[in-house]
């Protein structure tokens, strides 16, 4: 298969957007004091959000966990509105009741990010069964961690995915760590990918650092789903390259692993790429850069204006009328 | 008027919403294809009807079940799905009570839920305490669910097409031993509106404060004590959540006495809600200490001289009742 | 592997009791009216609990579930006081508290028996810890069906067993039906053991009507795990030959299926084979028949001629002092 | 005296029943290496100290963690095992609330399950409802667990040995608001008992019945007060199950009015229980309708002025107060 200039460079534009983004929360959370709560972020792993996102159409849908900046931008959420959720503040996408950790954003098809870990699939599941239900030629793909992979709910999900071949993706975006645990001390196996056979769905294994290699796997996958042929595994092979969350010192990282794979980063690697074959110009990524600093500092600047949610609107939304 | 069983009220309930809106589904292990091939049951012949595209049958999975009624609900769906028995509600309660409850409250109300979770609940089976656990008090606890624990088959049906039609999810809980009674359930089309208690029988003396398999025994309690010239009020609460405090209130400021009769074990009930509600709202007319009748504080023992020491009777009551007039 | 011709009789004699006493209680229950509460019986598929459990020591640990009659029989239970306690009378082995659902037999190492369908891994996977931390040289059985396959809690505990290489050994009892679905329609591949490799232990297939075959896979499980080699987890096929409790009309149990595997009922199996072999003559079955028959008449009249419980001691039992 | 946060008071309790005790091992996501290097959590250093093989850090798996609890301790082990926090109980709830809780009663009284299950609670952390969601009415309603929730370190210290020396599962919830303020703390061994409540402050004219991380907002209420002439009792239950009626009815029959001060969501909370007893057990002595200062009945929100406005504080409860004297 090969993959138009195109998709290429939204590619890289939303990993681009997400490494500044993140950066910037990084930056604001760990120095400037300035957003309440955990950061939990994906450095190093934005090529599984941006190569399985440039995979889906507006109307699929995505499901995602605590480490969902990548993916949500990658799908398309407006910055700003992140921002502002991330900062807790009114104008935020869901008025400051979810913070970093659960943005929903409905409007682009990202109903649910869960930090319960291992809840995405079984939502997936439902969310992909409508679907099916309604005959839709949507697919829904499903992130989530090593770590969730030992979650007696993904068991569930993915039988019944199997079960009815619903149009839905998993995702399983292995970077090494879940918590202070490493894929050995949490998983018998090292290859997730492997449990798949046993829901009657392929396993397929790419390089989590390789967007368009994620992009394809995800383009199959969705054929699959699409022709009626049910779900896939996708085992991505990543690394985190941070903490679990930016209070996490790392102490049991060891630093030559975490530089390994740091000379891996899938943002240069792709941006070489496009060099290379001449589908972008320094100039382009150069550009890219700076587009994305000016939507980052503009997402900061709308955060920083925007107003908390008053007290009293805590009551608010709990139940639909 | 037809005398249906509380589970063909249910069954009829369902029957009318899914012909009325393609959008209504049922799921869970054996709703379609059944151990029963009994009419008595609630979801018996709808596969027939409705086909497997809206009747699924689903692995023993009630995560996955909870889920699949979370997802296909954002999406607009009507899940109505079945947890068999009250104590498997644990294994879905992270799907319900962590997402069903809160997702909408997470996106800012952007999203809805519009699902209903039926459960059977209730001792009398002679199933043990891993079947027969009432946990009503679990779910009335979660802010973002809405309970439903009817008492009568006409109750069932009005107040489940209620259920299925509200945008938020409700839990739905149906006492089992009310399957086979054969009760008056008007045949027309009809909503029996959440959060409105019913005084199921006027009086003076006391409030009784009950709902689901329970109310039976209250009816009898009071057709005794009648004899005795107590008259006893009967509020069936019907909703745990909303709950109708008004009505709650307004009989206890006629009685000012007050007896909450719930099957549920005693310490941490539903009990405890009216009690603390009445104390601050209705304290100026009690005119005596509350009485609870409720399920000892023991797991439900399958031996049957055990089971029924479990279950509150009528006798007890009626002893309650006495202690505070 | 040869199989002692002791083994041999002690798995025939098993199998027989089960039989005789589960067909007992079909009467008591189904005829008589005598039994309260539901009655679960597992006609059939004795092969497997009397084939692994004649691969234990007193001193090795079962779990079961709803469908327990013939494992605890089969690990040694007395059967006076499981009658008892199926009758919810005082001197049953749970004083009536469990009844025919969660009878805990200790004494026998058969210390939990859940009703909740997937309860019973995690639990073993506790118990068999308990044998790694302390250094027994004990193992683990877990009994369960092709329907709980489909519970988180099972993958839950597989993951862990395999993870920490745990003295424990799931056997799936296949037997085609979970309730009235069919496997076909609650699990989306035909073998569950193709679930094993994903939790890194064996996963093998056995003929689940052939007691010998059973014995034979557990007694290699048993060897790996005292081996320090981990779980090993055994699907035998078997068929659920009445309904899945008594009040079932088995209406969508296709007649023949039922009349194709009542052929191959591993009682008469073995004896055949144990005849033909020379291990037992016709007179030496006769002889169980009658042992066995003596066995749950006199089971029966002690459950009969014991009392209930007096209501009050329902209170009793919930904590300990 | 030493002072120490309420996790390094848990720290000391584990290691000293660890070293007491070869049965007792620890398990759960990160209790090993975590990703705190912080001396106030509780489970630092134990892995240095104790090693993997009574140190188990597990794959993310609630259901197994609490499994492994009920089989080991079944086996004669005494498991000390964490879920990280009260929303994530869903997950293990069934293998707590249908096993643990049940399975010495199912086994006639012949198996006994001494584990704890520790858990996180609390608001007050900005990571929003997902994390923050206090359901300690949940297990308060199942016989057979006991719940223990300090509100000072030097009673967590002596209520956990308790717990791990109790041959019944003890649902241990710690507040994770108090892990972090020095409080003061014997360097010796000692036990509390379980099912003691404590007067945290005499008073005569209300009494304040309250637990865990709201204590301190009982005391700072009180100290304000008192500089108004108003005296208040504060009961700290410190453990939920058992409840210790006697503290509570004694201190209602001195002071004739109640208030229950509870973090969790108001509706169906524990604070119904304490209401009920006192209105069936000390109505006589009641001199003003009850009052409940709770959280408001929605999920905790992430926005700092949202989750503020969550968490009950001292002038509601002054308020409350006032309403009621
Ligand atoms: C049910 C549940 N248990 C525990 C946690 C705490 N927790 C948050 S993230 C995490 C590790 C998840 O690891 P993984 O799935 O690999 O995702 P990653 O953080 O590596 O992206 C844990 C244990 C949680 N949020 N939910
Ligand atoms: C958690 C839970 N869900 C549902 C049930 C109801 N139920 C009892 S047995 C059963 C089917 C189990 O099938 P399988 O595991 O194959 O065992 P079998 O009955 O065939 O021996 C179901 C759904 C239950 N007891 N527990
Ligand atoms: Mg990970
Ligand atoms: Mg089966």
């Amino acid at each position: 298969m090969t993959i138009s200039a195109e998709k290429m460079k939204e590619m890289l534009w939303t990993m681009v957007l997400s490494r500044r983004f993140e950066d910037e929360l990084m930056d604001l959370c760990k120095i400037q004091g300035k957003i309440p709560g955990m950061m939990i972020l994906a450095t190093g792993q934005e090529a599984v959000g941006s190569g399985a996102c440039a995979a889906l159409e507006p109307e699929d849908v995505i499901i995602t966990n605590h480490r969902s900046h990548n993916h949500l931008l990658a799908k398309g959420a407006n910055p700003n509105v992140l921002m502002a959720e991330i900062f807790c503040k009114r104008t935020g996408c869901n008025k400051g009741k979810s913070g970093t950790l659960h943005m929903a954003v409905p409007e682009i098809n990202a109903p649910c990010t869960s930090t319960v870990v291992g809840a995405g699939p079984p939502i997936a599941v439902g969310r992909a069964f409508a679907q099916q239900y309604k005959g839709e030629k949507r697919v829904t793909v499903c992130f989530f961690g090593d770590g969730a992979a030992a979650e007696g709910s993904v068991h569930e999900a993915m039988n019944l995915a199997g079960l009815w071949r619903l149009p839905v993706i998993f995702i399983c975006e292995n970077n090494v760590y879940a918590g202070a645990q490493r894929l050995e001390e949490h998983a018998p196996v090292l290859n997730l990918a492997d449990r798949a056979a046993g829901y009657a769905m392929p396993g397929v294994i790419v390089d989590g650092n390789d967007a368009p290699a994620v992009y394809q796997a995800v383009v199959e996958a969705k054929q699959r789903a699409l022709s009626g042929d049910g779900p896939t595994f996708i085992e991505c092979k990543t690394y985190r390259c941070r903490g679990h969350g930016e209070a996490d010192p790392q102490h049991y990282q060891p630093k030559d692993e975490i530089s390994a794979w740091q000379e891996k980063c899938p943002v240069p690697r792709l941006r070489d790429t496009l060099q290379a074959q001449g589908v972008i110009t320094a100039a382009d990524f150069q550009d890219m850069e700076n587009r994305a600093a000016a939507m980052v500092r503009e997402a900061v600047r709308f955060a920083e204006d925007s107003p908390y949610p008053s007290p009293e609107e805590a009551l608010e939304d709990v139940f639909a009328e | 008027m037809q005398k249906l069983g509380m589970g063909q009220a249910v069954n009829q309930a369902l029957r009318e919403e899914m012909h009325r809106d393609p959008n209504v589904f049922i799921a869970g292990e054996g709703v379609g294809v059944s151990i029963h091939l009994n009419p008595m049951f609630p979801t018996h012949g709808l596969l027939e009807e409705f086909g497997p595209s809206r009747i699924k049958d689903t692995p023993v999975s009630e995560a996955a079940i909870a889920g699949l009624a979370v997802g296909a609900a954002e999406a607009g769906l009507r899940p109505v799905v079945e947890i068999m028995f009250n104590p498997f509600f644990t294994l879905a309660s992270d799907m319900i009570v962590n997402h069903a409850a809160k997702l909408r409250y997470l996106s800012g109300g952007k999203s809805a839920f519009p699902l209903v979770v039926r459960m059977k609940s209730g001792a009398g089976i002679g199933a043990g305490c891993q079947h027969s656990h009432n946990l009503e008090a679990w779910v009335a606890h979660c802010p973002g669910l809405k309970v439903v624990m009817p008492a009568t088959a006409a109750d069932a049906k009005g107040l489940l097409k209620s259920a299925i039609r509200d945008d938020n999810p409700v839990i739905f809980i149906e006492h089992m031993g009310l399957y086979f009674a054969p009760m008056p359930v008007p045949e027309e089309e009809y909503l029996t509106p959440m959060g409105q208690a019913e005084i199921k029988r006027p009086g003076t003396d006391v409030t009784v404060v009950t709902w689901s398999g329970m109310l039976g025994v209250a009816m009898a309690a009071a057709e005794k004590l009648a004899q005795e010239g107590v008259q006893v009020e009967i509020v069936d609460l019907r909703t745990l959540v909303p709950l109708d405090k008004e009505t709650i209130l307004a009989s206890v400021a006629k009685t000012g006495r007050l007896v909450v009769l719930h099957e549920a074990t005693r310490t941490g009930g539903f009990g405890g809600e009216i009690a603390a509600v009445v104390m601050e709202e209705g304290f100026r007319h009690l005119k005596a200490p509350l009485r609870r009748v409720t399920g000892p504080d023991i797991p439900v023992p399958a031996s049957p001289p055990q089971e029924r020491f479990y279950i509150p009777n009528d006798e007890q009551l009626i002893m309650a009742i006495k202690e505070i007039i």
